[in-house]
């Protein structure tokens, strides 16, 4: 199994989701964090200065799935997410050593 | 503002009107220091000194109430010294309950509450220099001598009877003795207290820019209680002084966002509550004397010459006076004294000055300077004192981690999970 | 509201309880708008769009005192026309500060001031229909031109001695001058600027309850002075009024809380808020004629009707009114105007009407259709010419980024690390 | 409070000024339940709960209020019983609009109004006892059975002209009516309940100190409406009670600084405001008779004792009495009200008693015991019926899930992306 | 060495966190996210509409530690974080190649 | 490729990033999280009471880089975040299978 780790613009999130129910993919986890990479951040005004946010709100997604459905995925994320922009974003895969169902304790693909 | 002000028909009954307003304006002050400047200055700063900054706001409210009863109110207005006033009311022990003040038609207790609100709110302005890093016994040191040794002497000249009352100055809501000695004060403290770790690198966008709109137009509302509460009576006086303190507000509200606007391409919240406060601020001598047209241009003149006056003392003079204390409270008021006597009559609605304008102008400047020169001096005297006392500023590992927990024990936003 | 209604013993001289009272009136009448009505609808959107909805309000209100001060007012309130003032208080240059407004026992500028705070916040409820989407310079070019081809006429109409006023309308603190047109105004703006990108579907819950509800907590004590200070007089019709608005808001907001609970098996607090609202906004054309009992009535029908009224807007009309200003204030203030005849009489404590009943409730509806129609009409020119000229929508990538960035170069929310 | 203690030249004809003056003071007292009470209380509980919080105190005013006016009020207020009032004012169809109240120079609708907003905020101050774990529907029953059980008959005995204002005790504004009922049914209400799951393992610091503070600092000003307020008329009493209010307020919140300073090296900012809260409840009672030198002794006393009352309840009690409803409010009032004797001679500026000391202090202690034997006795008789009609507590699930979304919901922080 | 991502329900991070201090694992980091899965989200009520939530408050936990240790700490886990209800979380164990502490620079296990 | 996982004190991280721009690592996403550890969390002040927070507030960093750049980055890191407290934080480092760029779809050291 693999685990896919993919950085999106915020307001992507919706075509991402659906994007990736629509190939059968069910379960993915987000956090918000705040990104840095060739976007340079951007400058907000405060009394007659501007200041620089170096990071920008990012949303990353986590999903976790059999390496067979990974290639899939990875250009469900890529189309669902794209905006031709700078900071759309990045896809990681990462290798998935074993997988548990707390409810019920059943492991591997069948816990996905 | 002084009792001669409001002398209109002084009688030896308590007027029930006069009180009703008097004691409604004494509620809008306080708001304006909790939870309305608490508000604004909180949510500059960063979200690890948001507490830290709420904390000392109600500290400074309270020991400048205590202190207030003790001896300040009656150091202010008993007697008839030049300099200062005289011992005959401390612990507020000078007449029974329902005494009137002198030369009002209002209660002596409700007098004693009103003015104890300007007392509180004058050395809590200050506080916006020393954020993010000062400790919080110097703030109680500081803040109590700086009552005593600063605003008392100050409001006596020009409230409570002083040389400058004598002299014919006019400060109708506290232009010289809230906004002038608040401002100096706070340059140089800031000054001495040196800048916030990495100044001005480490500077960050307030932390919560919806917090300071509520703050400021919690202030705008309780400004109303400020200034037409100076009028000491429920008359035309005070109607007039709400409606130019409103139109000075709006005007200068607009103004800061046009600059802003044309400098950024984009007018910010921050920029605009930041006009209201420096409308306010410049209104405030003001406010008795001025029409309705003499306000617009003043509310006007206020963010032109404030929103100025930040930018010099932040990167020309680069004292991390933190959240603009002089460059909007101390400019606008010192802005606002010095140009009433050219904006009193104009149009109609001002109120007569003490003086030909040229003369009156002379006083005004007169009181500006030697109030800025002594709230320096003395203000530099009482941070040095209070630093050997206690120390000044939390060490460099506290300001990183942020005076809410390093101070207080707290921590501001909890996700609660 | 009217002179008329106040003349109550009207003398040459102030009545200090009067304008202590009216003073009182207005500042929690513009705490209404700052910054009561901001939180209501800056926790209705969405983060990313909090600050714009304070900057809008902050605006608005701005924009809307200057142009009171210079021309607004005496388009109001002066002279004897039938469809507008005349030109007599342009920059308030109408008389001295000690003048009183005639038919009332408070001073020119008191009334002057109370008066404003109408104005600033009949414009600035309109925001709720075009929030998260619109340019902010429209927001300023509708909110002023609005303000002077509608509120001022309108207002005029029915509280300055115009037609409506002459044929004997009821509208004791502004159902039609305030709800009625920001109400169909805000349903004709919302409909030319087209729905927020992706609605209904992208349609989030409130994202700050806890803000909704201290805006309209605020709201609902700003409401004392809006609806009792319309007696413009410290007397028993002040102190009625006061009484059936507390009576109707409650009564509301139970109301509401029980269909809620009724149709979802829970009732939740941003409900139970637009409720208040809803009997807020009812109760303010009748407060001053309902006694207590109708009151009571007037609330319960105010959430009953409301209720399905932002459904149909919502739902069935499918117009992006964002945060309902037709289906809760619009609705809510006709519903006041046209039930007041027939609750008048009920149980002890009302006032008498103009007319008969049936007569009372003719010239009512007449009112309401008038104002209705001549807001449609109007808003809908203003709009089109605002877009001609600043074009009325930030392009969609702003709007999804949220327009406290995009507009005004902030962020709602800084977690400070 | 009692119309016989405003009884100072009752005339047949309204008094403008004490109207002004009552409507502002009830203005101020809801203010205190919206939003201030509800942000105080909303900031000291956990994050999903903060909505549920609101909400509560949404629905406990709304409920208070109808019932006030349905019978409530009547059973207070008319009649010269012992035990309890009449019926004649039930739905206040007791008189004309213009009526004046007898003994007062107010007309009763806003007496009616005024005494409203202490109904309206007894009931929600229990809110602190029961939070993060009751049903949404005992709130309701508890509160509207404990209104007309508890408070309108204590109501009535010290205010109304019941057995204890006949045996002459002293109670201002309430040190008995509001918080020894409320402090004593909270920890009857909080004891019957059981405490939160896993308490007081579980017990969290609040999840936002800020909305604490913001809530106290509300309820500061709001409090200068409820004790200057209830002198019943803009006089010398009035302005004494406010000077009074807020000398406690300050003096106790420097105390409890000093506390914790002591005991922790660190002085909070929710330690402060509770010696904020602790400090007006305890003047309330005593506002109306000690002088200034009076009122700081007791703010001293006030935090000293509150202090270690909340530790008693939490730690030796273990009682989940979860905001210190009884530690603050209920040993506040009961504190005031026995000391009250003692100092009205301290000083200045105080009040005459109706008995001499001694006598005085024994009326005093009688009414604390029996009002607090009263509301324990029926508090727990009112719980156990709520338990058997809807029962009292959410289930262990949904009230670790969080009260915001298992009751109402709705979620109380929306990232908003 | 392993890195255990676990998601659970947020109430029972106290559990957790105690359950693998109990079996001597001492160091864990904590984060706040959101969860999409068979558990399909809840309503929300807004004037008189119902609007779905579909991603709801999960924690992730993340746990580096010795290989030999996982199996404890995965049952540890489930354990303390299973409340039978759809929703529970997932566990997911990733190779983790070294570890550095910060403060010694330390390598390896004697770094966890 | 590999991924490195830096938990940091949260005041570090303008350090940190400015250390990984020095040596040309330009790309970097952070998270807020809550660590337990060594450091045992501190204790808060609530009415007469002292309460424990277990976890305390910390940055994750999260950098995809060449293999070839890993030990350089984790000494950057190392240096920058370093303050020689308790609580310093740690720097793990997993495998990267693959990286892709939304934008441009760019797979592979490119998409960095
Ligand atoms: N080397 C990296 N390691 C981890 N995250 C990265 C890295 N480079 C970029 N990111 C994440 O991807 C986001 C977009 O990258 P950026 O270079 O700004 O735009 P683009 O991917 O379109 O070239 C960044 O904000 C950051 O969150
Ligand atoms: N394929 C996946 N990848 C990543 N996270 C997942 C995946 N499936 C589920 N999750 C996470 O686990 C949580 C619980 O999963 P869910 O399917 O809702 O319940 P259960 O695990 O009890 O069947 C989800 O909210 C999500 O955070
Ligand atoms: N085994 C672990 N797995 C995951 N994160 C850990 C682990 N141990 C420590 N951490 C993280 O590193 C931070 C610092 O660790 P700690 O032991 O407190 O200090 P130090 O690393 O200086 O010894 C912790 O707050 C936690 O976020």
């Amino acid at each position: 199994m693999k685990l896919i780790v993919a950085i999106i613009q915020p307001h992507r999130l919706d075509a991402v989701r659906e994007a990736l129910t629509a190939i059968g993919v069910e379960g993915m986890t987000v956090s918000e964090v705040r990104g840095y990479g060739r976007q340079k951040g951007h400058t907000e005004i405060y009394r007659g200065a501007e200041y620089t946010i170096a990071f920008l709100p990012k949303l990353k997604l986590e999903v976790a799935l059999p390496s067979a459905r990974v290639e899939d995925a990875v250009a469900a994320i890529t189309k669902a997410a794209r905006t031709g922009k700078i900071g759309d974003g990045k896809i990681f895969t990462l290798d998935l050593e074993s997988v548990l169902r707390v409810r019920t304790g059943e492991i591997g693909e069948s816990a996905l | 503002m002084t009792a001669k002000q409001a002398n209109q028909g002084a009688t030896t009954v308590i007027n029930g009107s006069d009180t009703a307003w008097l004691m409604t304006a004494t509620v809008l002050v306080l708001l304006m220091t909790l939870p309305a400047l608490a508000l604004f200055y909180g949510g500059l700063v960063q979200a690890k000194n948001i507490l830290s900054v709420l904390v000392q706001c109600c500290a400074v409210a309270c020991v400048a109430s205590v202190l207030w009863f003790v001896c300040g109110y009656s150091l202010t207005y008993s007697g008839n010294g030049a300099w200062l006033g005289d011992l005959s009311a401390v612990f507020l022990q000078n007449g029974n309950r329902t005494m009137l003040h002198a030369g009002t038609n209002i209660p002596e207790s409700v007098f004693v509450m009103f003015q104890m609100t300007f007392a509180v709110i004058t050395p809590a302005l200050i506080i916006g220099a020393y954020v993010e890093r000062i400790r919080f016994s110097a703030v109680l040191w500081i803040s109590a001598l700086w009552l005593l040794i600063v605003y008392v002497p100050v409001a006596h000249w020009v409230w409570g009877g002083g040389w400058l009352a004598k002299a014919g100055v006019i400060d109708f809501a506290g232009g010289i003795v809230v906004h002038v000695t608040a401002g100096v004060s706070a340059l140089v403290i800031a000054w001495t207290l040196k800048p916030r770790v990495d100044f001005p690198k480490s500077v960050r966008p307030p932390h919560a820019p919806w917090m300071v709109m509520v703050g400021a137009s919690l202030l705008w509302v309780g400004w109303f209680g400020f200034n037409a509460g100076s009028a000491l009576a429920a008359n035309a006086d005070a109607g007039m002084a709400m409606l130019t303190t409103h139109l000075s507000a709006a005007t200068a509200t607009l103004v800061w966002m046009a600059i802003e606007w044309m400098s950024f391409g984009k007018p910010s919240l921050v920029g605009a509550v930041t006009g209201t406060i420096a409308g306010l601020a410049t209104i405030t001598p003001a406010a008795g004397n001025v029409g309705p047209l003499g306000a617009v241009v003043l509310g006007a003149a206020a963010s032109l010459v404030c929103y100025g006056a930040v930018h010099v003392v932040k990167r020309v003079m680069v004292v991390d006076d933190a959240l603009d204390v002089l460059g909007v409270h101390g400019v606008g008021g010192a802005l606002g004294t010095l140009a009433l006597p050219f904006l009193a009559g104009l149009g109609v609605g001002g109120a007569a000055l003490h003086h030909p304008v040229g003369t009156q102008f002379l006083v005004q400047a007169e009181g500006v300077v030697a109030v800025a020169v002594w709230s320096a001096v003395a203000t530099f005297v009482i941070t040095k004192v209070t630093g050997m006392i206690v120390g000044l500023r939390v060490d460099r590992d506290h300001e990183i981690q942020g005076l809410d927990f390093s101070s207080h024990g707290e921590t501001g936003y909890h996700s609660g999970r």
